[in-house]
């Protein structure tokens, strides 16, 4: 099914993809918008949210991050990256028109469907929105079958920012509530955002706890500090979804990189619920 | 995302007849990350340049490869026509499709092949290329001039006049150094003396040159424009602020049968002395090796006479810290000493004497009052031997060395001889006469026609006596190895000039380096001959090399003019081409785990130790730290890593590996 | 299916010559300096059958220590992708223990579950395995407390057992087993012979089922971890003999032209292997690691793929230069977990 | 045996030390293992034999055995080499071990600072025994290809699970050469070509710096005499520049200084 790349048997030959688009969203971080060179891989590939794939430059060696487009976007993924190894800063160096390698959609989904008639709050900082992006377009392009929609978003500085521009569209949606904030010191002269840490900014905006789903992605000590404010709020850890970014190489439970406990990150996540990380030692 | 540019010139016909440049620059096109490739005739013209700014404007270039001529040629110029349309100039880089392939190689395919490579290999390199910034290092506009000769005299006095303030460290008691040794001077035979002592008062009374004789340099650290240099004075055992010079301790002192160094042994001085009567400054020391009081402490006679009540005996060293941003290295030289001419009798026989020596006999303010007289029993010597090369261009010493000016003053002891003794005999044995320079050679053939002093060219075997006359034997290679045996009165050895005995050590604690014969390396024997290759440290004098006074004293003009140079600016910028030591995320922070071979590797001292910190100040570990401002980007520290911590900006591990593997 | 035949040790050089003319590759145990490893063979002079164990087992025949998986091809700024076919030639193992005829249950069972390896599973159906029965053991085998045992016949397609000096009893135990036994039919005389020679006593020490119950009540005693491995190294050597190991890296070579996608082993004990780029690192201590290496063969494994990771072959703890014994380790573990009760 | 175990019991009992790093009775006769003995009553079962090899100065450097706090350690005469040559690398300050000695006749003695380390080194036999300098000279003698052929062959083995380096007291980098993948300085296939550069690199790395414990052949799963290409260098070290790991406290690095009269035969 889902691994079924290229000749159809073997999970490791990538797809080829196109690098289609290259917008660059904050030092060293960049989104591609990928499209499938053989219009035969696009037409069987799908995937949902919260699935991620391991993207490759050929030479240079593969790298796992989610996909960052939502489902309902057809014919391209997206994902966004920050160079930081080899494999990231040989991808930045990719033009538009280029061909890089993709296999995947690996791991569990957020389960969105459940979540129809709900409220849902998300919660990011820094580089971790991109996996939740994908989460809130996917959502806001099914906007009728969801309750209210809350976005806090933070980073370090203004120009840490990922998703400026879509940002700006959903702070200026009127069936979206955006709160942009960046930590003190990392404001510009023009910032009309909030200052403070993300934890900060959710105690003030107070969203209520009753029907509604918390989606937290971040740093681990913003999620650290975020999870008392939403028990405060009255969230249950069944209330909750994060999504975790365990080391990998082959996404499909063999290399023996991702366990989380007897968790395997890339096959029973990396989407779980407070609750069930509760239930796991910290091996992340 | 790599938008590289790559621009081929043809160099007119230099590359364009021999490489198939419109070929380069199709290949070149369709290299991954290349968005535009272009050739033309004059890539360094105007034309040529817009070429390139328009391309970096319209292209939004990332990087810019010219391949053209040698970066030693125009890398200059290209970088500057990237920095004016907005590229950082450090994203440029050249392919030398002239030097490396079409001056080399004939027309053909496999030329044009190569060219494609170079460039090949620098788009791939300029792809990870990182904008760079210049480095500006602060600069202490002082300047601490080591050693008192007159290459140091002539540094300071250079430095001073050019308005900028100067230490002068002197080991004796006097500076002066050689020179004021010297009775005349060659080639023009005017007083050594006369000319130098000027100069020394000058020294001493020039506003912005403070003097620290009787000192020696303790310790250094620090940089190119930045340095601190701890300053040992020694004890004089004499209050110089209370003493006035009058002499009164000289005079009685009891010990007084001191060989003076001054006068090269051949006379005595005082326990309590000034090296020489225009010494600068006039104030005496207290040899304590020699003084009665230190030995038996008993004396203090100069204490009792002194009408100044200058003498301090419990005086101890004092340690001066300095701060100055240049070096001048003037440390002067030896000549080689008595231990080596057994075969001449040297320090067997009274009458075999150093040149030195003969300066001291020959000179007004020498222990004969410029009287040519023999050390063993005073008379005036009828028949004088001089030996050039006595331990110069002699392997078998293990010194291939020209001593450079044995020649010259070996032609004027000659001469002075003949002029002060008539009817004496002057002879010279040498090996070849080495008289290079303004007037030298006019001066040496004078020695032989108007002062008849007999050149014999061969060596000179043995020395012995018989019946109180030194018997010289030696060959006369002209004349088909003759033998030739001379009756002399004395024997003048021309010895070798050495490096002072301590030059090893006192080179280690500068930190810079010397040669096989432990002479001071300069950075570049011909391009860079007054610098050394620790940036803010130039050389002067015969230190580096053996060299006479003329040269002595332009080259420490020419250290002078560089320190100049280098103070001319408040802020020194540098190219960025240094090492790093890498940065990485925590809790490692650093690769680099803190050995501290590199710091033993390191060629400039550029090695730090640097503490790195957790945010509630708690120290996690110390790693190594590149001094910018002392690096010379020479790369040694990048070897020799081994978890390769450190990196040349640049010139990374990765473009030069980027490098090779697209070959 | 379970015949037996008679093979004569006389006959072994027929068999390895009829399996190698057959297009069969045939490895077998070797002596070699000093040390007995499975080496490709092509007669029966230097067979090593009489040993205890080779330092090495027989994985890489499925899972070699690197593997070239994708080729590809740099043209200017065009790139094609190409597999590289597996190398699976149709192998015999032949004297292999039951501990290593064994481990290709667990080896099957992690590079199969949920989704196929296309360079593994080839290498597996092109393997048949004959077993030797183990007239010896040593201090470090425990296969008897991991479900296996001296003369256990599970995975093996036939299996030997001595009847005395000159003669083995091979139980053909598989179709494969069967088709074998066809190539050199010569080599195999009919018959059952007498009762077989002993094999080596290996006393049960533990017993996986219940440890694998009671190890994630420990998980979280550190001191536990702390205490077996605090003079492990990380070295990985044991992981690298392992039979049943299977922890891997990806990585790509690339030369001017070309570029491999390659797969090497990896060792869940090395530092690295879980280290984040950010610099933060799940298991950032080695007692962590060692617990994870415990906690994978024997509780994750278990209840994931219902196989242990692990035969008791004690090749790790001939291995480990710090003398890390994990039957000891095991069984101290089991008597803790025991106690806590 | 007696005093090694009083010396440890004293030195924990008087607080002097928190951790005692020795060995135990390993797995069977021929095997020991290193042991951490943080209380008295566990002192009587260190022991010190033919079969205590291993460098436990390796543990010196163990985030978790530091934790520990100050250390006892247990040495035989390359133990005592590698705490020297820590000390010369910046691994460890000069207080920060107290070393129990054991000499070939089974001596302890007690060398409380690097200082005492340092005059004890000193006293000890240098250089290679007879039996190591016969092996260094049997391979020295192959002509080149069939040496060329005897190194192929040992490395071909390599699997890269650099045990050698984990055993290596003397390969601490946080991030060792084979991690570094930007650029990729050595290809991560266990190949002839990855073998022989993983292998080469790491000898050079050791140059001048290997205290020769043997801890790599003895860690090596496959067998393989890494030991020797560390010998011949740590030999070549000593003929060319006059300097032997492990015999100073101070930095005196071969490859990193430079002298005139350095031979530089390799550029002629």
């Amino acid at each position: 099914m889902s691994h079924e790349c290229g000749n159809g048997h073997n999970l490791y030959v990538p797809y080829r993809m196109r690098v289609a688009k290259v917008t660059a969203e904050a030092p060293s971080v960049v989104t591609f918008r990928l499209e499938f060179v053989d219009p035969a891989d696009a037409e069987r590939f799908d995937f949902r949210a919260g699935q991620f794939g391991e993207y490759s430059v050929y030479g240079e060696g593969e790298s796992t991050f989610c996909i960052a487009s939502p489902p309902t976007r057809k014919g391209y993924i997206e994902c966004t990256f920050r160079q930081v190894g080899r494999v990231t800063t040989a991808l930045a160096d990719r033009d538009e028109g280029d061909i890089i390698g993709f296999r995947g959609p690996y791991g569990n989904v957020f389960p969105i469907e459940q979540w129809r008639g709900k409220k849902l709050l998300f919660i990011a900082g820094g580089i971790a929105l991109p996996p939740m992006r994908c989460v809130i377009w996917n959502c806001l392009d099914l906007r009728d079958q969801y309750d209210d929609i809350t976005i806090i978003y933070g980073a370090r500085t203004v120009a840490d920012l990922v998703y400026k521009h879509e940002l700006a569209e959903w702070g200026a949606r009127p069936d979206v509530t955006l709160y942009t904030t960046v930590d003190p010191g990392g404001q510009t002269a023009d910032w009309q955002g909030r200052v403070g840490f993300v934890p900060t900014v959710l105690e003030q905006a107070a969203p209520a706890a009753a029907n509604t789903i918390a989606i937290v992605c971040g740093p681990p000590i913003m999620i650290k500090l975020t999870m008392p404010v939403l028990a405060r709020l009255g969230f249950e850890p069944d209330q909750i979804f994060t999504t975790l970014e365990n080391r990998m190489k082959c996404g499909v439970g063999k290399c023996g990189r991702c366990n989380v406990g007897p968790v395997y990150v890339c096959k029973d996540g990396p989407v779980f619920t407070m609750a069930q990380l509760a239930g796991l030692p910290a091996e992340y | 995302m790599s938008r590289i540019g790559v621009f081929i010139c043809h160099c007119g016909e230099n590359i364009g007849a021999t490489v198939d440049t419109a070929a380069v620059a199709a290949a070149s096109a369709d290299l991954p990350g290349v968005v535009h490739s272009v050739d033309y005739k004059y890539m360094c013209s105007d034309p040529g340049q817009n070429l390139i700014k328009d391309a970096i404007r319209e292209k939004k270039l990332s990087g810019v490869v010219v391949a053209a001529c040698s970066p030693r040629m125009h890398e200059p110029t290209f970088r500057r026509a990237c920095q004016e349309v907005g590229l950082n100039p450090y994203l440029c880089e050249m392919a030398n499709l002239r030097e490396h392939c079409s001056w080399v190689h004939e027309q053909g395919e496999a030329t044009t092949e190569k060219a494609a490579d170079l460039v090949r290999v620098m788009v791939e390199k300029v792809k990870r290329n990182r904008p760079l910034y210049p480095i500006n290092v602060p600069i202490t506009k002082t300047a601490l001039v080591l050693g008192g000769g007159i290459a140091g005299i002539q540094a300071a006095l250079d430095i001073a006049g050019a308005g900028h303030r100067v230490i002068l460290v002197e080991r004796e008691a006097s500076i002066g150094g050689h020179m004021a040794q010297l009775s005349e001077t060659f080639p023009t035979l005017d007083c050594s003396q006369c000319i130098l002592t000027p100069r020394m008062v000058e020294v001493a009374q020039h506003p912005n040159i403070t003097l620290y004789t009787y000192s020696e340099l303790e310790r250094v650290e620090g940089f190119i424009g930045n340095f601190r240099a701890v300053i040992r004075k020694k004890a004089r055992s004499v209050d110089e602020s209370a003493c006035t010079g009058c002499g009164a301790c000289i005079q009685k002192c009891p010990t007084k049968k001191i060989p003076s160094e001054f006068n090269a042994d051949l006379g005595p001085r005082t326990a309590i002395y000034v090296p020489f009567p225009q010494a600068v400054p006039n104030k005496p020391v207290i040899d304590r090796d020699h003084c009665t009081y230190y030995r038996t402490g008993k004396c203090k006679v100069c204490e009792k006479f002194c009408p100044a009540n200058a003498i301090r005996f419990d005086q101890e060293d004092l340690l001066v810290e300095v701060e100055v941003g240049a070096i001048v290295v003037t440390t002067g030289y030896q000549v080689a000493g008595a231990a080596e001419f057994g075969e001449y009798g040297y320090g067997e026989y009274p009458d075999v004497i150093t040149g030195l020596q003969f300066e001291r006999l020959a000179s007004a303010s020498g222990p004969t009052q410029g009287v040519i007289r023999r050390p063993s029993d005073g008379k005036v010597p009828e028949t004088v031997v001089f030996i050039a090369c006595a331990g110069s261009r002699d392997a078998a010493r293990g010194r291939d060395y020209c001593s450079k000016i044995c020649c010259m003053y070996t032609a004027k002891h000659a001469m002075l001889y003949r002029h002060k003794v008539h009817e004496g005999n002057a002879y010279v044995f040498y090996m070849d006469i080495r008289a290079g320079g303004k007037m030298y050679e006019e001066f040496v053939r004078r020695a032989i026609e108007q002062d008849r002093v007999r050149y014999v060219r061969g060596r000179v075997s043995r020395i012995f006596e018989r019946d109180g006359k030194l018997v010289v034997k030696g060959t006369d290679t002209l004349l088909a190895g003759r033998p030739v045996e001379i009756q002399a009165d004395l024997v003048v050895l021309a010895t070798a000039m050495i490096p002072q005995p301590d030059a090893e050590t006192f080179a280690q604690k500068l930190k810079i380096s010397y040669d096989e014969d432990r002479f001071l390396s300069e950075a570049h024997p011909k391009l860079r001959p007054v610098e050394m290759n620790t940036a803010g440290i130039y050389v002067a004098g015969a230190c580096q090399a053996p060299k006479d006074i003329p040269e002595t004293v332009a080259q420490a003009s020419g250290a002078a003019a560089k320190v100049s140079g280098l103070f001319s600016k408040d802020e020194l910028s540098r190219e960025p081409v240094v090492a790093v030591v890498n940065r990485c995320a925590p809790p490692d922070f650093s690769t680099c785990v803190g050995c501290f071979l590199c710091e033993s590797a390191c060629p400039y001292q550029a090695i730090e130790h640097e503490e790195i910190r957790a945010r509630d100040g708690s120290a996690i570990k110390t790693v190594a730290k590149v001094n910018q401002g002392v690096c010379q980007g020479c790369g040694t520290c990048v070897a020799l890593c081994r978890s390769k911590s450190i990196d040349l900006q640049g010139f990374t591990n990765e473009q030069v590996f980027s490098e090779i593997v697209i070959l | 299916m379970s015949e037996t035949r008679i093979l004569n040790r006389a006959a072994l050089g027929e068999l390895i010559a009829a399996l190698t003319a057959a297009g069969q590759r045939v490895l077998a145990p070797v002596e070699d300096d000093g040390r007995v490893e499975f080496r490709e063979v092509t007669d029966a002079d230097r067979l090593a059958l009489d040993y205890v164990q080779t330092v090495t087992s027989a994985k890489a025949v499925v899972f070699p220590r690197f593997e070239r998986m994708l080729r590809f091809a740099m043209r200017g700024k065009d790139v094609t992708v190409e597999e590289v076919p597996p190398a699976s030639p149709p192998t015999v193992l032949l004297g292999a223990h039951p501990c290593d005829a064994a481990s290709f249950a667990t080896l099957r069972a992690v590079f199969t579950w949920d989704s196929g390896d296309a360079y593994c599973e080839p290498k597996l159906a092109a393997l048949t395995v004959v077993g030797l029965s183990c007239a010896r053991g040593d201090d470090f085998c425990f296969c008897t407390s991991v479900g296996g045992g001296p003369a256990d016949a599970r995975g093996c397609d036939i299996l030997l057992s001595a009847l005395d000096e000159k003669t083995y009893r091979a139980e053909i135990l598989t179709e494969r087993g069967r088709a074998l036994v066809d190539l050199a039919p010569g080599a195999f005389q009919p018959g059952a012979g007498a009762k077989p020679r002993p094999v080596a006593a290996i006393l049960p020490r533990f017993a996986a089922a219940e440890l694998t119950e009671k190890l994630p009540e420990l998980f979280g005693d550190a001191s536990v971890w702390r205490q077996q491995s605090l003079r492990c190294l990380g070295c990985g050597s044991c992981a690298y003999v392992c039979p049943t190991c299977t922890c891997f890296d990806i990585q790509d070579e690339r030369s001017r032209y070309d570029a491999m996608r390659v797969r090497t082993w990896d060792a869940c004990g090395f530092g690295h292997f879980t280290l984040h780029a950010s610099g933060h690192n799940p298991r950032g201590k080695q007692s962590e690691r060692w617990r994870q290496r415990v906690m994978h063969k024997f509780a994750y494994q278990p209840a994931r793929l219902q196989v242990l990771g692990c035969v008791g072959c004690g090749r790790c703890s001939r291995s480990c230069p710090v003398d890390m014994n994990l039957g000891e380790h095991l069984e101290r573990l089991a008597a803790t977990a025991a106690g806590s009760e | 045996m007696d005093t090694l175990q009083t010396f440890a019991s004293a030195k924990l009992a008087a607080g002097e030390v928190k951790i005692v790093i020795g060995y135990q009775a390993g797995s069977d006769a021929t095997r020991a293992r290193p042991a951490f003995v943080s209380d008295t009553a566990e002192a009587a079962s260190l022991i010190y034999d033919d079969r205590c090899r291993q460098n436990l100065a390796v543990y010196l450097l163990k985030p978790e055995v530091r934790a520990a706090g100050r250390a006892a350690v247990v040495c035989g005469p390359a133990t005592l080499r590698t705490l020297l040559q820590y000390a010369a690398e910046n691994r460890i300050a000069a207080d920060a071990v107290v070393a129990i000695a054991v000499d070939a006749d089974g001596t302890v003695t007690e060398l409380a600072d690097l200082e005492a380390v340092e005059t004890h080194v000193a006293r000890q036999p240098r250089g290679l025994t007879p039996e190591q300098q016969a092996e260094i000279d049997r391979i020295d003698a192959l002509p080149l290809g069939e040496r060329w052929q005897w190194w192929s062959r040992e490395l071909g083995r390599c699997f890269k699970c650099y045990a050698c380096r984990a055993a290596c007291p003397l390969c601490y980098c946080s991030r060792c050469i084979t991690d570094v993948n930007q650029p990729q300085w050595i290809p991560v296939a266990a190949d002839p070509l990855g073998n022989l550069e993983w292998n080469v690199v790491r000898a050079m790395h050791l140059a001048g710096r290997c205290v020769d414990c043997g801890s790599c052949a003895e860690a090596c799963p496959q067998g393989i005499r890494i030991d020797l290409l560390n010998r011949v260098l740590a030999r070549e070290a000593v003929v060319d520049f006059g300097v032997a790991a492990g015999v100073s406290r101070r930095k005196d690095y071969a490859l990193a200084s430079f002298k005139p009269d350095d031979k530089e035969e390799f550029i002629r």
